[in-house]
């Protein structure tokens, strides 16, 4: 289980990067390599190219940029999971990354080629469509910004261009007091979810002012329960609202594969979104 | 004072090499000029080969050879050997060691690449060209008899490989007399071998010097010399087999594979070494695993639970070929009646071909799902007649003064299945002592309170262990004074060198760290058998003893004459024969061997052999039956099906234990194999006989963080049937587990009254149960 | 795995079966195909592009129309590529049964297709795979009814639906049983045009 | 033309420089080009963590690294866990003693995973050693030796 061969270029810049993008067809890039290594060894991919970004400065690293987070795109896992601002503004990203591969996988993975890679049962993109996060890439003719709504084309696919590079990712974070709950359905710990749910609540005078659903793992791409994220606001955040969320979870979009129903996945989505509002509004009264 | 080391918790010898990197396993031998292959495996569960050109990959740069069937050539074009030949096999297929005109399964090997590296040899393979005719697919063991059903094989009219019976009692009268007679039928699957180090072998042929080598990670070095020997047609003098370090084998390295025929071959083809180690991605799909066997059956009983009799079908997945003859399903049936003194016993298998890799035995063989068949209908016994597990199995033990039982079995070899020892009632106390069986309840009734699912499920097995005809030690006294001991048996982890050295040691009067070890080298001990079926403890045990007894009391006898003294007078301490009494007056082992190996001129002492030397084939005179009884207690989360394990209780029986830090470590890994067979290990085919479930991100080995702390207690019934009294315990954790988490599981949803028909018990399938026991209970 | 689909097209049966028998014409109606070279009168050499998220395959074959029966207007296909890297490979038999509708004429297809290799043999995707054959097959048969629709009349008809993007192969408008499609559509968009832009 | 670097890195304090294809991963580099085998590759796809080695001090998947990331990095590999006197670790020393091993297979990538792990996490719950070694998977021992080793080498570097 050897790669095949491929011709290796270690870009220092992210023009240089985005110079190689553009000159050489069937290039891959390489950034924590957890995902593509893999499929690489296993020759599923088979590039002419790869592109490692590794020795590129300045697109890795976290900011604090007032109302939102600036997180490099090259940002490893690990770091995003021991970071102060993260802590402190976004706490369900530091809470969700427990979940993401096992520790030695985090010392190497990068939140960019999690969010390249787009499987559908990550968490991060599942973090990133709970933020209306908004992602830049470089390309050949300059940069642009890609909300996450407009992120995902299909399984696996997300909509940047073959000559584009994903530098940074911008959370729009809801700042001090909130309430958070990730919650996370694998067979075993670290494994791929078969659903994952994040959800934040706003709550004032005790009720909901803001709520944001997301479901990863059930779809092709993460999903956001904007019905149910409507229909709580001006709510108690109260066992029954949570409920209600619940069965509108049940009635989502959902694959199947080899081993687990479309059913399943919205049983499962219907159990975990009453779980992670119920999570989000007890830490929000341990906080408050 | 001789020291003591038998059932001391002595520290592994192996260890201080294997916690450093030092090990020395196949894929760290490097030999000069070495070559790598790479293999190309059929993408075709089944299909005709209508023609394969290699030209392409052989005009690669790097790449040496490429070779199909065809270009092995006629000497060596036959099918293999089959291992193990039985009447009752019908239909005897054994695979090409590269496929000649037919694939039969996703895996098998038809071409092979040497290269300069393994890379440029897989970079050769995705150049091959072959031309396939592809065939229907039989997947479905259950089907699979039916009219019209997919040919496994294109030259034959069934699917039947073969058929088998355990019959004994008068069945048709037990079910007669019975007050009740209740049926039940399940899917049991088992996974695959997954040992950390994947199979591997490297071929070297020396045919003025050494002759063929061939080191292989494998369990019986031996087995392999003599199918290649016949395969070959050459005498096994000139064929050496070497069991390195291996990386775990739990049964599928126990056998003969195409790679090794084709590696050595390739290595005289080429005139240098060649290497393939197996990858991860071959050892899903060419790796031999145990996968589904379905039963059907009927238990006939009294008012009190008493089981009269069991009868009923059982249908076993072969897959594509037969390299292990019937083991498999014969050890599937030779567990019954399992703990208990059932009377009747009329089940019968039908072994069915798949296009599927070819079926093995793996850790435990067919006894994991002999015992779940028997514990199951213990547990439809309980469940319908309102009679607690525990109750009902204390009902049916057979008793120790029963023993010793014969349960009117046979066992594969043609001898009657009798039980030696063990007081079965005994270990279930222990067990449930344990498990604070009587707290349950309460544990049960405060959780659900909380809306939590608690269950607790008990299961009872024996296992018959230590099958001969004997594994041979050779113990000698070198001229340093160092103990040379030699066997046949392989170590794939189960600590053998500590445990000969104990043994040795202790009888020698000589330092465990003496002991110079060697085993699995063909070339250096005559004959070996395989370390299968629990077997090696209860056979090289008495073996070792043996000799070392033969060669202290040579050592006496001449340190006797040579000191002037009397035997009695005598005993060894540290390697050093000394005088009771007269300290001072003493002669070292090493000074006695050289004695019996003198320089020429020199006289061996009259009345003596040379050499301080002794061999020993003692070994068991039959199976000693370990057994043991497990508690599981697990939560079920109703909103998700998950299921975990909170607590695991083990009683075993092993007999007396030589070292219980060893012992301890095989039940505590056999168990969380079985809690693996019984929630997560799935390997999954479609219906076309593609497999599904080809990486470790989808096949779910037991991880650290879902397994439970096991409690284990003991018992030490000493076995009847060898001279240490030993058992073997390499498989006793694993199979009695899934009897008893399935039950758990039972015992957690009784409220939905959940009926389990297939393991691993996964999620999905549990919540489609509670959801439909809600609604019917609903209704 | 095996999969129906229909069409009816405003083609009289005479003038569709004509169609339908060009192959070198109804072959570019295959999402991602392209012939390369005819071999022989009913065979042909030809790719198929596909890509399944991160994995781009290129099947590289033959195709043949191995059956002809005009009296019933029956012709069978049968297709046989293997990844141009050695990952695997798809065959398909696609049955086309061609039967007079009114005016028009009705086109039932029914396919078997069959992936191997190491590309059939990742379960968390199986699903999908099986998604993705059903809508190139599908698609096939919507440009199908467009191609032999826009013969003789301006706008086709399809039982099923209509193609909603004239440039390029669209999916079915229908929204299909399966959920685990959705995002395939915008899939295909993408995919054709990287094709379009040789970028695939 | 094969794609080939000269890769220097430090493995175990020591400075070594050869040749390889830029496809190699850092695990096969470290066995087959430097000779270092105790290293193991089990899986080859990042799942088992028998390959983990120590990369600037972090545990990292050898198998998931090309040989050429590593170039003028500090690798460290069950090799280098003894003192230089030979002396075991303390980790080593408590696998020994609790049994922490019996093929030996998965050893090198669960002790260089500890190593890094008890270095930042001194004084784990039984809970916490579980989840970290959830990313190393072991067929032999049903992995209480290994915890029972974990949590016991962690007390001795506390006590130190």
């Amino acid at each position: 289980m050897k790669p095949a061969p491929f011709t290796y270029h270690d870009p220092t810049t992210a023009d240089e990067a985005v110079a190689l993008l553009a000159s050489h067809e069937d290039a891959k890039i390489l950034a924590g390599g957890q995902s593509l290594m893999p499929m690489l060894n296993m020759r599923f991919v088979v590039p002419d190219h790869v592109i490692d970004l590794n020795r590129i400065d300045g697109i890795a690293g976290i900011r604090d940029a007032g109302d939102r987070i600036e997180i490099g795109a090259m940002t490893r896992q690990r770091d995003l999971m021991r970071d102060p601002v993260i802590a402190a503004k976004a706490p369900v990203i530091a809470e969700a990354l427990n979940w993401v591969g096992h520790f030695q996988t985090r010392n190497r993975g990068t939140i960019g080629g999690s969010l390249c890679h787009l499987d559908p049962a990550a968490e991060l993109p599942c973090l990133m469509a709970l933020y209306d996060a908004e992602l830049k890439v470089q390309g050949p003719d300059g940069g642009r910004t890609i909300p996450f709504a407009e992120w995902p084309l299909a399984y696996m696919l997300p909509s940047i261009g073959p000559d584009e590079l994903l530098t940074g990712i911008e959370v729009p974070h809801w700042g001090g007091n909130h309430g958070y709950g990730f919650v996370e359905f694998a067979r075993r710990h670290g494994d791929f979810a078969i659903v994952a749910v994040a959800a934040l609540l706003g709550v004032e005078g005790g009720k909901i002012t803001r709520a944001a659903i997301a479901i990863g793992g059930a779809d092709t791409r993460p999903i956001r329960l904007t019905e149910a994220e409507d229909a709580l606001v001006g709510a108690a955040p109260d066992a029954d609202a949570f409920a209600a969320a619940a069965e509108i979870a049940r009635g989502i979009d959902a694959m199947s594969d080899a081993y687990v129903s479309t059913a399943y996945r919205q049983r499962l989505a219907a159990t975990l979104v009453a779980r992670a509002l119920t999570a989000a509004a007890d830490n929000l009264k341990g906080s408050a | 004072m001789v020291v003591r080391y038998l059932g001391a918790e002595v520290q592994r010898m192996e260890d201080p090499r294997l916690i450093t990197g030092n090990g020395r396993y196949v894929d760290d031998i490097k030999l000069d000029g070495m070559l790598h292959a790479a293999f190309l495996r059929s993408p075709h569960a089944h299909a005709k080969i209508r023609s394969i050109d290699t030209s392409r990959a052989a005009a690669l740069e790097g790449v040496h050879r490429v070779f199909t069937h065809a270009d092995l050539g006629p000497k060596y074009a036959h099918r293999m050997n089959q291992l193990y030949p039985a009447p009752v096999i019908e239909q005897n297929k054994t695979q090409y060691p590269l496929a000649k005109d037919e694939v039969c399964y996703v895996g098998e090997a038809l071409a092979v690449v040497v290269a300069d590296s393994r890379a440029i040899a897989e970079d050769a393979v995705a150049l091959i060209d072959v031309d396939y005719e592809t065939l229907p697919a039989v997947v479905d063991i259950m089907t699979a008899l039916e009219d019209g059903a997919p040919l496994a094989h294109a030259d034959t009219t069934s699917n039947l490989m073969g058929r088998m019976r355990s019959q004994f009692g008068d069945i048709e009268d037990a079910f007669a007399k019975a007050d009740h007679v209740f049926s039940a039928s399940f899917m049991q699957h088992r996974g695959g071998c997954h040992s950390m180090e994947t199979r591997g072998c490297i071929g070297r042929d020396d045919p003025w010097g050494d002759g063929l080598t061939l080191w292989t990670s494998a369990q019986s070095p031996y087995l392999i010399r003599r199918a290649l020997s016949r395969w070959l047609d050459e005498p096994e003098e000139r064929i050496r087999v070497v069991a390195p370090d291996v990386g775990g084998g739990f049964g599928p390295k126990a056998g003969f594979y195409p790679e090794e025929i084709v590696i050595p071959l390739l290595a005289r083809f080429m005139e240098r070494p060649v290497k393939w180690i197996e990858d991860r991605r071959e050892h899903f799909m060419s790796t031999t695993t145990q996968r589904d066997q379905h039963w059907a059956l009927e238990v006939a009983c009294t008012n009190e639970g008493k089981i009269l009799g069991l009868r009923g079908k059982v249908t076993h997945e072969n897959g594509a070929f037969v390299p292990y003859g019937i083991l498999l399903p014969n050890s599937s049936l030779t567990p019954l009646p399992g703990a208990y003194s059932i009377a009747a016993i009329d089940v019968g298998v039908d072994i069915v071909f798949t296009n599927t890799v070819p079926n093995s035995p793996v850790r435990g063989a067919g006894r994991p799902c002999g015992i779940y068949a028997v514990e199951r209908m213990v547990q439809v016994v309980s469940r319908n007649l309102g009679i607690d597990p525990a109750t009902v199995r204390r009902r049916n033990y057979v008793r120790p003064e029963q023993m010793p039982y014969e349960t009117g079995a046979t066992l594969r070899g043609g001898a009657k299945c009798v039980y030696d020892s063990g007081d079965y009632e005994a270990l279930l106390d222990k067990a449930l002592e344990l498990a604070d069986y009587d707290g349950f309840a309460a544990r049960q009734a405060a959780a659900r309170a909380e809306g939590r699912y608690l269950g607790i499920g008990v299961s009872s097995c024996i296992e018959d262990t230590g099958m001969g005809p004997y594994e041979g030690t050779t113990v000698r006294v070198e001229a340093s004074g160092k103990v040379a001991v030699r066997t046949g048996a392989a170590s794939q982890g189960q600590g053998h060198h500590t445990m000969i050295a104990m043994i040795v040691a202790e009888n020698l009067g000589v330092a465990p760290e003496d002991i110079l070890f060697e085993s699995a080298d063909t070339s250096k001990f005559p004959h070996g058998v395989g370390t299968i079926g629990s077997r090696v403890a209860a056979n090289v045990g008495p073996s070792a003893f043996d000799a070392a007894t033969k060669v202290r009391e040579k050592a006496l006898k001449l340190a006797a004459e040579v000191l002037e003294a009397s035997e009695a007078d005598l005993d060894i301490e540290d390697g050093v024969v000394r005088v009771n009494g007269a300290p001072d007056v003493s002669i070292t082992l090493g000074e006695l061997a050289v004695q019996l190996s003198p320089a020429s001129a020199m006289r061996v002492p009259a009345g003596f052999d040379p050499l301080l030397e002794a061999t020993s084939y003692d070994g068991s005179s039959g199976s000693p039956i370990a057994c043991g009884s497990n508690v599981a207690e697990v939560e079920v989360d109703i909103g998700t099906g998950e299921v975990r394990v909170l607590r695991y209780s083990v009683a075993h029986d092993c007999g007396v234990m030589i070292n219980p830090k060893v012992v301890h470590g095989q039940i505590v890994g056999g168990v969380v194999h079985g809690i693996g067979n019984a929630l997560f290990e799935r390997m999954i085919y479609d219906d076309q006989g593609q497999p599904l479930t080809t990486n470790y991100g989808e096949y779910l080995l037991p991880l650290a963080s879902e397994m439970p702390r096991v409690d284990v207690t003991h018992m030490e019934t000493p076995s009847p049937l060898n001279s240490l009294g030993v058992k073997g315990a390499g498989e006793g954790g694993t199979i009695p587990a899934a009897a008893a988490i399935v039950a758990a599981i039972e015992n957690a949803l009784a409220e939905f009254d959940v009926e389990i028909d297939y393991y691993p018990v996964d999620p999905q399938m549990l919540t489609e149960l509670i959801d439909a026991g809600a609604a019917e209970a609903a209704e | 795995m095996q999969l129906e689909n229909s069409f009816t097209v405003p083609a009289a049966p005479d003038a569709a079966w004509d169609i339908l028998l060009d192959v070198p014409r109804i072959a570019p109606c295959m999402p991602g195909a392209e012939l390369t070279e005819t071999v022989g009168e009913h065979s042909y050499k030809g790719n198929a592009k596909l890509r399944v998220g991160p994995v781009a395959l290129t099947f590289s074959g033959e195709a043949t129309i191995t059956e002809i029966d005009t009296e019933n207007r029956v012709a069978t296909v049968e297709a046989k590529g293997n990844d141009t890297k050695g990952r695997g490979a798809a065959s398909a038999r696609v049955e086309f049964r061609l039967v007079a509708d009114g005016a028009g004429s009705r086109v039932d297809i029914t396919s078997d297709i069959d992936l191997t290799g190491s590309i059939a043999q990742y379960g968390r995707a199986s699903g999908l795979i099986d998604a993705i054959a059903g809508q190139i097959i599908a698609d096939f048969a919507e440009n199908l009814a467009a191609e032999i629709g826009a013969s003789d009349a301006p706008e086709a008809a399809p039982a099923e639906s209509a193609p909603d993007d004239a440039a390029a192969p669209a999916p079915a408008a229908a929204p299909p049983s399966d959920n685990s499609i959705s995002g395939i559509r915008l899939f295909f968009r993408a995919l054709w045009s990287m094709i379009r832009g040789g970028r695939a | 033309m094969a794609d080939t670097r000269e890769i220097t890195v430090t493995v175990n304090g020591e400075s070594r420089t050869a040749t390889a294809e830029t496809r190699t991963s850092l695990g096969d580099f470290l066995r087959q080009t430097l000779g270092l085998t105790g290293t193991h590759m089990g899986c080859e796809h990042g799942v088992c963590g028998a390959c983990t080695v120590l990369v600037d001090g972090e545990a990292a998947r050898s198998c998931l690294m090309l040989a050429v990331q590593a170039d003028g990095r500090e690798i460290t590999t069950v090799e280098g866990l003894a003192g230089d006197d030979g002396a075991l670790s303390p980790l080593q020393e408590a696998f020994w003693k609790h049994h922490g091993l019996q093929c030996g297979f998965c050893t090198p990538g669960m002790l260089t995973s500890l190593t890094a792990y008890l270095r930042d996490n001194p004084d784990p719950s039984e809970r916490d050693v579980r989840e970290a070694i959830s990313g190393n998977i072991c067929r032999c021992t049903g992995y209480q030796g290994i915890v029972d080793a974990a949590l016991d080498a962690a007390k001795t570097m506390r006590e130190g």
